[in-house]
């Protein structure tokens, strides 16, 4: 209660610090680095989810008492985020993983391979 | 009211009967009564699940027959056995949840099995001789046709095929337009044919003998008429029926791109086949067909029931 | 529909339809979720499908992305200030730094739009591959948020002018705020997966 | 555009279908213009926030769904029945198998679902309307012009013939050009926007507005089923409104994801609709759950059997509902890894599922069975919806269903869990409820003639399906070869046996509602749950006191306590929303919108989303708060009401 009452608000301040700072980690990480591609999508995204945390919690409020809403914000939050997964890895897995989409160049569901051989064309 | 009650009874013991006496008569439905190794599989697979529902279909019914008739309020039953407080019973709750999981598990298994095997040519069972390598035939359907490619012979069929027996067929399917799916019913199930992609699908026939397939999934207008014949016979008459359909003209590019156009027609064999110039199944070939007749998907056939019977009997 | 109200708290919870709202809000923004995430979806699974077109990796330039990223990050802390603000009972406080995140999303959709015309003149555009397609919907989507948010704002500002601030004002600024936010959460992951790893692979 | 192109020339059927559709405008137009009508229209019902009458106006537009998506199914099994007769061609099959399958699920038993829950669900737990009930209104609007929409296509601009899960590449622009698959695109659009909406608000509800007392694991199991659909339209919904919205801007705007060029994938679409398309599947299954359990309660005379188990099964039921959906397309040739997890993951949903069927029979155990119009819907559920419910197990076991997919079989399997889970439903739903929304019971004698046609005809159709599919027939042909002929010809006969019964079931409303004894009381059946403590009919704010509530079958706790909804001690003025014109006119204009977008017609989309951007701006600026209910008008109402 008091806390909205303060005239400097801590919270805010220390979430906006942070994210500008996992921001240009984040593009540290991918425009910088010596990290394999793979381990560079793997910290870029951890990163992200931190960062989507702090505004969750830090700026949108989604567990304080005074709601009287209980835990439904944070369980919708949750779910959507679980159902996010469950689109995306989702969709890869049954759309790319087993799929021949070019047999000719035998490798579709490889994409930067792809990706080379366009760029090859170019 | 009673008349009504004594309906129920008849007629939910007639059910289950009338289920054993119609799976008895099954053998003559063609996927329960395979031609070849992979629906013998799919075959097996489905009578073993038949079963196992059958008995879940059986425990249903006869409980709900008993507490139907054992507890309707009837004239005079007054209070005995009820009890409307009865709540619940975790005993028999959690015995109810652990049957379903292993009747689950009991029909996991052999379909994964199964799943794996189909994805390898089928094992010879019906000939001695040692594994025989894959025949290998581009089926790519076009609206509202098929084309049969044989790299290996040289030789495209429209509309039928020829394959030996007691040997696997290697199918790559794709499609020059609409998602199809290519089925044999008497030699095993289907896969999809799309644009830009290639499916494998193994299958084998056993038997000779001329075995319906068709195109299974809605692809518009002609849909119906998206069939074809395939004629299982022994190596030697299939080279045979090779060697004379290497003596029929060859396909050209402009036959071929006639042939592609929306709309129906009877069988062809030709001694080339289109993949030279184009493979539907890939990324480089996906609009080949939608590029060169964009403006031909528009216009209606105004096909009627009859038109497919005249088109069946045209043929041979 | 009951209307009693609690006398302490932040005004936006003090009666039930305004926790209704606000709960509301939350279970929609749970939906929007999974609305991007099937256009996220829809982009990796079309990544690398460019057909004739240009590759993302030649287009993407890492500082108009990153300047766009820190206004809308900014512009995320100030919108939370403003509500910091609104809850120390300070209408004044709560307009100023409102306008102020507005004024950064402009920045924001400016440089966005500006981007959008330069990949359309090296040939992007929308009906150029399934991988431009989905680029151009996915940022757009967000694009569109932000947008729609921008005049929402600016509604909400009439009405707490005439108004001041009640449960009912307070409750709408409150939502606003979530949305706002909420888009911030959604640029983090378009950054992340669009731009960064567009740029990596 | 040519006339002749705006309007559909050539069938006589359609002809038909034209001048029907102008006499009965002209009828009603004339009906209420004669008797004065139009004020009380607007009025009561147009403008209305009331759940009830939302809910009673869903219902009647389901109904009114039912019957044009039943005429579709019935011309089809003629066709199939006389193949040779050329009744109907294969691009009138075509559109008419595609408007079946999206009315039916759409238009027909989602609506009808939903306005079950309105009318009930406040009532059931205690609340006075639902959360939001201007949103409520809007959900309906927009269900209904999304309907109206979807339905005008077969006189004008031509009908979707790409089937109701319009799979690209076929129902692209390339292959599919013209209005018809906008149509689709666009009424399943309209009408999903308010189905979300209608997730959140219910969510909401009853979350939030539930009686004192009552605990989540206190509330009525169809108030709970409520709640998990809600939950699963909340989260699925999303992706189909961008699924349709992704191939509307490939259609209309050129973009690429489900093309055939600029190396689209077709494929997208399919993963997309499916992503929605099961969870969908129990979104009308599982209040139908929720309903069979009331029902059966009731007329068994004795408590659910296992309530916390089957609260469980469902949120077992929702969280694998999103799991699952490959199992459409296993044929896609995602290979075997992927498709084992999938067929295990579906086989998975028939242990919730099962524990639920032994439930529901174990509520028998020891009961009065009371043979109800209501309860033989119900019970008759439960065999026909077991027999669904195996060979939905045998078509999620993958390498079968490469010989099930795209048969007969499936077409059999799908029809007997949507008939016998969620029509049955929507009948014992109906009728259970009938007395509380208008007043009277619908005749019991006819009730029960109309459900046994409409139980035999369902089996003598689609249990033939079955077989005729295990020899090879597939969906979606309008012309077969003659080895099917004889189970095509039974299926048809037990069709006409369905429509007899819906047509006796509509003969009984009429007939119900000229010669059947008012209800007195509330309580039409001896009920065991909140709704049935309200009088009838019941009073626009529900409930003059709301009791405190402190175990689910809460008005068997009452009634043991000889407590009502009108405690004249705590009376208090009642605060109400007051109706409104907004989401009727802001649907209207969203109808409008879309019908452009459907023509490709831009001015008039634009016109049509710029009048929604205002009136947008028009409902933020609106501080209307609604109105309260002074004590003396509850007290007259109550006494008037109870006949005290």
């Amino acid at each position: 209660m008091a806390e909205h009452n303060k005239r400097i608000p801590v919270q805010h301040i220390v979430g906006f610090v942070l994210s500008l700072v996992l921001t240009l980690l984040a593009a540290w990480a991918a425009l910088r680095s010596d990290l394999s591609t793979f381990w560079i999508i793997t910290s870029i995204m951890i990163l992200a989810v931190i960062q989507a945390g702090i505004q969750l919690f830090m700026f949108m409020h989604m567990t304080e008492s005074e709601s009287h809403n209980g835990h439904v914000p944070w369980n919708m939050m949750f779910h959507g985020f679980v159902l996010a997964a469950i689109v995306v890895a989702g969709s890869l897995f049954t759309m790319s993983f087993g799929h021949d989409h070019d047999p000719q160049h035998n490798g579709g569901h490889e994409q930067h391979q792809q990706q080379e051989e366009h760029s090859g064309g170019h | 009211m009673e008349r009504n009650k004594r309906h129920i009874k008849k007629w939910l013991a007639m059910l289950p009967l009338s289920l054993v006496l119609l799976l008895s008569g099954c053998s003559q439905l063609t996927v329960l009564d395979p031609k070849g190794p992979v629906a013998e599989s799919q075959k097996d697979l489905i009578m073993y699940s038949i079963w196992f529902m059958l008995v879940i279909v059986v425990v249903v019914f006869a409980l709900f027959t008993y507490m139907v008739i054992k507890y309707r309020d009837r004239p005079g039953r007054g209070d005995k056995d009820y009890n409307p407080h009865l709540h619940g019973n975790t005993m028999i709750e959690v015995i109810w949840t652990v049957i379903p999981i292993l009747i689950v598990t009991a029909l996991s298994v052999p379909t994964v099995q199964t799943l794996f095997d189909l994805e390898k040519p089928p094992e010879s069972t019906a000939s001695a001789t040692a594994a025989k390598e894959p025949l290998v035939i581009h089926a790519t359907s076009a609206d509202w046709k098929w084309f049969f490619s044989y790299p290996e012979q040289n030789i495209e069929t429209v509309n039928y095929l020829h394959i030996p027996t007691d040997r696997p067929i290697e199918f790559k399917i794709a499609s020059a337009d609409s998602m199809s799916s290519l089925w044999i019913p008497a030699l095993g199930g289907q896969k999809y044919g799309m644009a830009g992609m290639q499916n494998t699908l193994y299958l084998q026939a056993d038997e000779q003998g001329v075995y319906d397939g068709r195109n299974a999934n809605f692809t518009g207008e002609g849909f119906a008429a998206q069939t074809f014949e395939v004629y299982a016979e022994s190596s030697e008459e299939f080279s045979n029926w090779v060697e004379q359909a290497q003596n029929s003209p060859e396909l050209t590019q402009d036959q071929y791109n006639k042939l592609l156009k929306p709309g129906l027609t009877d069988r062809k064999t030709f001694s080339s086949t289109h993949l030279q110039w184009v493979n539907h199944g890939t990324m480089a070939g996906m609009d080949y067909a939608i590029e060169l007749h964009g403006e031909a998907y528009e216009k209606e056939l105004h096909l009627k029931s009859g038109d497919i019977e005249i088109d069946a009997t045209d043929e041979e | 529909m009951s209307s009693h109200e609690l006398k302490t708290g932040p005004l936006e919870y003090r009666t039930q339809q305004g926790q209704m709202n606000i709960l509301g809000f939350w279970i929609f923004l749970g939906a929007e979720i999974v609305l991007f995430s099937t256009l996220f979806a829809t982009y990796a699974v079309l990544f690398g499908r460019t057909a004739d077109a240009p590759l993302p990796g030649e287009l993407f330039e890492p500082g108009s992305v990153l300047i766009m990223t820190f206004l809308l990050l900014t512009s995320s802390f100030t919108c939370g200030i403003a509500i910091h603000e609104m809850r120390r009972g300070s209408k004044k406080g709560l307009i100023t730094w409102m306008i102020i995140t507005l004024a950064l999303g402009l920045g924001f959709i400016g440089l966005e739009i500006e981007e959008f015309i330069h990949y359309a003149h090296e040939g992007a555009t929308l009906q150029s591959s399934a991988y431009w397609s989905g680029f151009f919907i996915l940022a757009g989507t967000h694009g569109l948020h932000v947008t729609v948010g921008i005049g929402w704002a600016i509604l909400l500002l009439i009405q707490i002018a005439k108004r001041g601030l009640t449960p009912v004002t307070s409750r709408k600024f409150f939502i606003i705020s979530l949305y706002w936010h909420f888009l911030d959460v959604v640029w983090i992951f378009l950054f992340t997966s669009i731009y960064l790893i567009g740029m990596v692979v | 555009m040519q006339l002749d192109e705006f309007f559909v020339t050539g069938e006589p059927l359609i002809y038909a279908g034209m001048v029907s559709i102008v006499l009965v405008t002209a009828a009603i137009i004339f009906v209420l213009t004669y008797f004065k009508r139009w004020g009380w229209l607007w009025r009561e019902w147009l403008t209305t926030v009331d759940h009830k009458k939302i809910g009673i106006m869903y219902i009647l537009s389901a109904l009114a769904m039912l019957f044009r998506g039943g005429m579709d199914a019935l011309m089809m099994r003629v066709q199939l029945a006389f193949p040779g007769m050329d009744f109907l061609g294969s691009q009138h099959y075509n559109e008419i198998f595609t408007t079946h399958g999206t009315v039916m699920i759409i238009f027909m038993a989602m609506p009808f679902l939903i306005g079950l829950m309105n009318v009930i669900v406040p009532l059931q737990i205690g609340a006075r309307d639902v959360a939001f009930p201007a949103l409520n209104a809007l959900s309906f609007w927009s269900f209904l012009f999304g309907a109206l929409l979807f339905n005008i296509s077969f006189v004008i601009g031509g009908s979707p013939d790409a089937g109701w899960t319009s799979y690209t590449p076929l129902a692209g622009a390339a292959m599919s050009p013209g209005p018809g698959q906008n149509f689709y695109l666009m009424g399943l659009q309209l009408s999903g926007i308010g189905t979300l909406a209608t997730g959140i608000n219910f969510m909401v509800t009853i979350i939030k507005m539930r009686a004192p007392g009552m605990k989540m694991f206190q509330m009525p199991i169809f108030t709970w089923s409520t709640l998990v659909t809600a939950f699963i339209i909340v989260f699925a919904f999303p992706i189909l409104t961008v699924a349709l919205a992704l191939m509307t801007i490939d259609r209309v705007f050129g973009s690429q994801f489900f093309t055939l060029t600029g190396e689209g994938l077709p494929m997208m679409w399919a993963n997309l609709f499916w992503m929605w398309g099961h969870p969908e599947v129990y979104i009308v299954i599982l209040p139908a759950f929720g309903i069979f359990s009331e029902v059966i309660a009731t007329f068994a005379r004795k408590q659910l059997f296992g309530y916390k188990a089957m609260v469980w099964s469902m949120i077992l039921i929702a969280g694998l509902s999103f799991l699952v959906w490959v199992h459409h397309f296993f044929t896609m040739g995602a290979g075997a890894f992927v498709n084992s997890v999938f067929s295990v993951s579906t086989m998975l949903i028939a242990v919730p599922t099962g524990v639920k069927i032994f439930n529901w029979l174990a509520t028998l155990y020891k009961s009065k069975i009371q043979f109800t119009v209501a309860n033989l819907w119900a019970l008759a559920f439960i065999p026909s919806f077991v027999i669904g419910g195996v060979t939905g197990v045998m078509l999620g076991m993958a390498a079968a269903d490469y010989q099930f997919h795209n048969s007969y079989f499936l077409v059999a399997h799908f029809h007997y869990v949507l008939i016998a889970g969620t029509v049955f439903a929507c009948f014992a739903g109906l009728v259970y409820w009938y007395p509380k929304m208008f007043g009277h019971k619908l005749n019991e004698r006819l009730g029960k003639i109309s459900f046994w046609f409409f139980l035999i005809g369902f089996h003598v159709c689609f249990f033939p399906q079955y077989f005729v599919g295990l020899d090879g027939m597939p969906r979606r042909v309008f012309s077969i070869i003659p080895e099917w002929m004889p189970l095509n010809v039974i299926s048809t006969v037990g069709a006409f046996g369905m429509g007899l019964g819906f047509a006796i079931f509509v003969y009984n409303i009429y007939y119900s509602y000229r010669y059947s004894e008012r209800e007195k009381t509330g309580d039409s059946w001896d009920g065991r749950t909140l709704e049935w403590a309200t009088p009838t009919p019941v009073p626009f704010y529900n409930f003059a006191t709301v009791p405190h509530v402190n175990s689910h079958d809460a008005f068997i706790e009452m009634k043991e306590k000889g407590e009502t909804t009108f405690d004249e001690e705590k009376v208090e003025p009642i605060h109400m929303p007051s109706n409104t014109g907004q989401p009727i006119i802001m649907m209207g204009i969203a109808g409008i919108a879309s019908f452009g977008l459907v023509f490709e017609w831009m001015w008039m989309a634009i016109a049509g989303l710029i009048g929604l951007v205002v009136m947008m701006g028009v409902r933020s600026f609106d501080y209307d708060d609604g109105f309260h209910v002074e004590v003396d008008e509850i007290k007259r109402t109550e006494r008037k009401a109870r006949g005290l």
